[in-house]
């Protein structure tokens, strides 16, 4: 059985039974404060394992290289999204600019998946990598920012940026996960050794079910918002974890990453944010549908990202 | 047994605070918020309950004299110009004129 | 200022997709769905929060044209014929009449 | 279409069961109690979910006969008196008269 | 202690705990989210246990017949329910009907409770026996619906099939009992290595929550729904456990079940459904009481179940 | 790292990183259906422990003299919060009458946290120490009560004396922490090994998410009801907890108390209630001002127990 195991593991079965649920409307449905609680729990959960690796001796050898890398994907990889959306697509410049803005960032499950899935397969990874993802969360918004405003007219509403740099600086992923990253290290190897039983020996199980609700939400999302996606969105939404995830994967080798570095920066890469920017794009850019982009990443790429994406960049990363 | 009006703001969570501060400035004396399952409008179905919380809507109840309802119309107008929301106002009758 | 109907109705959380599906097709723009905590009406007390989650209700608010609320509630006696449900109508007004 | 009263209440959680026990001896045919999210009022913010449950609101709906009514305002003023709620009443129309 | 522990472990006395504090009416609420992330929680730690049971080498003897037994006690113990409702209580058809039905399915709880406390006297059971759960589940829907249409006036409002197979076959606990099952099974040894902590290390403290609250919940709903019941009706809601038990009992003694299949076959067949029969009698069967058959299942089955049922079937059994 | 660690334990940094969050209007909520779950779970979890520990033999001795101390604690220390609260600030009667009932009664996440910076320092207590703390939530009930009726005119609302009773009796803190207490005791060693990856392994991790909820509601308490609160309220909610864990400390070494019994009596007499006297006072004292006691616990005396309290005590009582 290891080898189903390894293709499909346990979180994974469980997302493809909820979407399947989902799908064959069945009478299910996971209580929506449960589903933030299980989001909040894996935050701290990989922000205090992080930071737990990172008090270890040498473990921060090469987190600069690696931190610059994630953060330039996040800045650019918005704009090759943008350029699509608007040139092939024709969506409007709001909406395309706050779309191409989840691309760059990140989600936070489906880095924990991949993370599930090269410990079932024994790979190891860089200790700081949970600080890699908090820090590509926000600089695409920036990125998505400056795509909406380019070339837009003067009747632009104001941008309050107070609210804006809190959004980006401040928002519920980051400060959770850099804020339990900050703590697992200042807590050290006792710390963790007190908190193992919470946020190690649970996590698979938290994410198992975790991954069910996400199946379920993706369906209760493509039934409520599909209307709004055109064939051509969908196949964008296919398309540009693809061509981050290379990007990603590719920019890690070059940089030296370990063979599960390499796997997560390439599924960090092509994954789409689902809390931090759709947050963000909803108070800068109000008149871009809402609808679309949380659709967008919640029922298109998440779901692809899941089943396409993580077994892809594990198996080229050489794992 | 006293006149007022009853204003009903469906609006989207992150944005209440906006209103409610109109609200206040505008001279309300006071507001409730209740929370929304789901809606439909012009921008089709809205579910709430994804984990941003970008979907997810309230309604904002706000008994007021006719003057401070006339104020709140003109600035809500306003207000919600770019973003959409659903403003209704209903007759009512208050116990207690010194509270509205 | 235009002048509308606010339909406001208490009905089984199980059933309020009919109701909804009933208001697009009788040509509603748009509805809200509230939850309920708890309610009397002549068959008792029903108290959500059970686990098979049929003793929830919830209200639908729904802002409609005259025309529309006419045939909502023809209809709705029909389709609530079997099936108890509190249906009361209220007037009302709104800003933009084009929403409606 | 029969004429009836819509009175809706807004009150601390932990006296709801005081204000609908009033309703049923008063002779309403029902009631339905909404959540708050949060309010403001004289008193100032409340904001619902302290561990406690004191700060926490909820909007009571009853739709009443003009008689129940009479007697309901009445008798809230003198329940209400020492503990703040908000009352509002508003006419609607129902569809069935036997129901309310 | 060993001996209370064995009588009424700490799962019960947390029930009688809950029970309790609402006769008394103590001002204890537990967060429905709660209740229902909890229900969730045991739903998928019964089925992924099951199913890494069944993967285990001989693992499926015997599952066939106890299968088959499960599913015709389903289908046939709505039939005497409904006989007595209908001639010695005279109960309307459609709620006589509806009431019936939750005595041919099964609570998952009282499953759990049950398997708790063979757990604790150290009594083995049958692998498979989570799937028997699964299988009870529906077939007592369509015995209960033959019965409402049988000898009924023309003016029935017509059945939606669709809705009402979804129900049947797609009803939450059906989808997350069999989902988990196969899961668990397909994961094998290893992945339930992966997710014990999870599934197995955190279930007794679960349910001890679990069944406080279903304790409260008992009281609550008998306060709001318990007008409507007769003292008819509780005796019933008492009686039909023990026809339905030792009918569980005796089929499981005839097909040659273990000591521990034994209990839990009779705790299965005397228990009522809260979940999924509830759902699918509103649906099905609109002019049913729900109030009265949720009250009677939650606030008098149950707790009798729990406090007399579970005891008796397993000493019956020889435990 | 272990001296950051016996200062700043991770629940302490959580609740900081929460305070922080909330301060800097970071876009972050947990469910409120957590926040209640936590703390249902935090209570069920210190009782259990507690009542296991009493079932261990010679775990009675000191028991009366502690459970005396802390009852008359409770019943005294409202009393001079009451002098101060009329005599220097001039509170209004029965709104000085409510806020003193919260500083006789106890927090359970305050004791939950001294107990676990305890543990970190290896420090062992007397296991009868929750039941203490369940006997002293309720005593400065009545206190208030009294408080509020002395010297008060003819013209006071009728007290609804069973109602009253209910709430002090059978209020949720208190029917958790007794009943889990009882439930641990029955159980004994058996019972507390099955629990214990729920009630023990979990505590850490879940007191961190826990606390982190109470920076951010302490903080948002402020913001709504701060207003409420004169500077002079604002020293009061600070001094009230050094002279109340005074009192404590100076009692626990009276009457012998072991070095971990004397820091957690000193911060139970120091620590105020956000649970169970809240809901007496709104019930009893219907025209005190609910918005500044509840703001006045949980955002003033909590974080100062948590951040200020809990260490002095722990160093003034020699640990
Ligand atoms: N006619 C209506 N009656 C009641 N609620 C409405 C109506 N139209 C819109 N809404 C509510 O307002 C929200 C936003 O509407 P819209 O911006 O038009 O999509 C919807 O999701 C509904 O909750
Ligand atoms: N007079 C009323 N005013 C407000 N809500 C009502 C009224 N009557 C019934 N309801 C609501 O409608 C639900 C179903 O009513 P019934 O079918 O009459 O039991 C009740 O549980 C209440 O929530
Ligand atoms: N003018 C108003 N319109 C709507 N709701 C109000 C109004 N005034 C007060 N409320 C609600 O009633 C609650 C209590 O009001 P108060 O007792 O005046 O603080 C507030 O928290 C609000 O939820
Ligand atoms: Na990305
Ligand atoms: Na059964
Ligand atoms: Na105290």
């Amino acid at each position: 059985m290891p080898e189903i195991l390894s293709l499909l593991p346990p979180p994974v079965m469980f997302f493809v039974l909820g979407f399947a649920a989902g799908l064959l409307r069945a009478d299910l449905s996971i209580p929506e404060a449960l589903a933030r609680a299980l989001s909040i729990y894996l935050m701290i959960a990989i922000g205090l394992k992080g930071g737990a690796a990172l008090a270890s001796p040498g473990a921060t050898e090469g987190l600069w290289a690696a931190l610059a890398l994630g953060i330039g994907l996040s800045f650019l990889l918005p704009l090759p999204a943008f350029l699509f959306l608007r040139g092939a697509l024709r969506i409007e410049r709001e909406t395309a600019a706050a779309i191409s803005g989840h691309y760059g960032s990140v989600s936070v499950v489906t880095y924990a998946a991949a993370a599930g899935t090269l410990a079932t397969l024994g790979v190891a990874q860089e200790g700081f990598m949970p600080a890699v993802l908090a820090a590509m969360e926000t600089p695409a918004i920036l990125t998505a920012l400056l795509l909406a405003r380019l070339g837009a007219g003067p009747d632009q509403p104001r941008l309050n940026a107070g609210k804006l740099a809190h959004e980006v600086l401040l928002n519920g992923p980051v400060v959770l996960l850099l804020g339990s990253f900050l703590i697992g290290f200042l807590a050290g190897a006792p710390g963790r050794q007190q908190l193992a039983p919470f946020t190690e020996a649970l996590f698979p199980g938290a994410l198992c079910l975790f991954l069910l609700e996400m199946g379920l939400m993706a369906v209760r999302q493509l039934r409520a918002g599909g209307r709004g996606l055109s064939w051509g969105l969908v196949g964008f939404g296919m398309a540009m974890p693809l061509l981050g995830g290379t990007a990603g994967l590719l920019g890690a080798q070059a940089i030296g990453l370990s063979t599960g570095g390499i796997a997560l920066m390439a599924v960090l890469s092509g994954s789409a944010s689902y809390i931090a920017v759709p947050a963000a794009m909803r108070l800068a850019l109000p008149r871009a549908d809402a609808g679309v982009y949380v659709t967008l990443s919640v029922a298109v790429s998440f779901p692809f990202n899941i089943l396409v994406g993580i077994p892809l960049w594990v198996k080229l990363a050489g794992a | 047994m006293h006149h007022r009006k009853r204003i009903e703001i469906v609006v989207e969570r992150v944005r209440a605070d906006d209103v409610t501060d109109l609200l206040d400035r505008l001279g309300a004396t006071g507001w409730t918020i209740l929370p929304v399952l789901s809606g439909r409008g012009r921008r089709g179905v809205r579910l709430g309950g994804d984990l941003s919380g970008v979907l997810d809507n309230v309604v904002i109840v706000c008994i007021a004299s006719e003057a401070v309802t006339a104020r709140v119309l003109d600035a809500s107008d306003e207000l919600l110009g770019a973003r959409p929301a659903i403003v209704s106002i209903t007759d009512c009758t208050v116990l207690r004129a010194d509270h509205f």
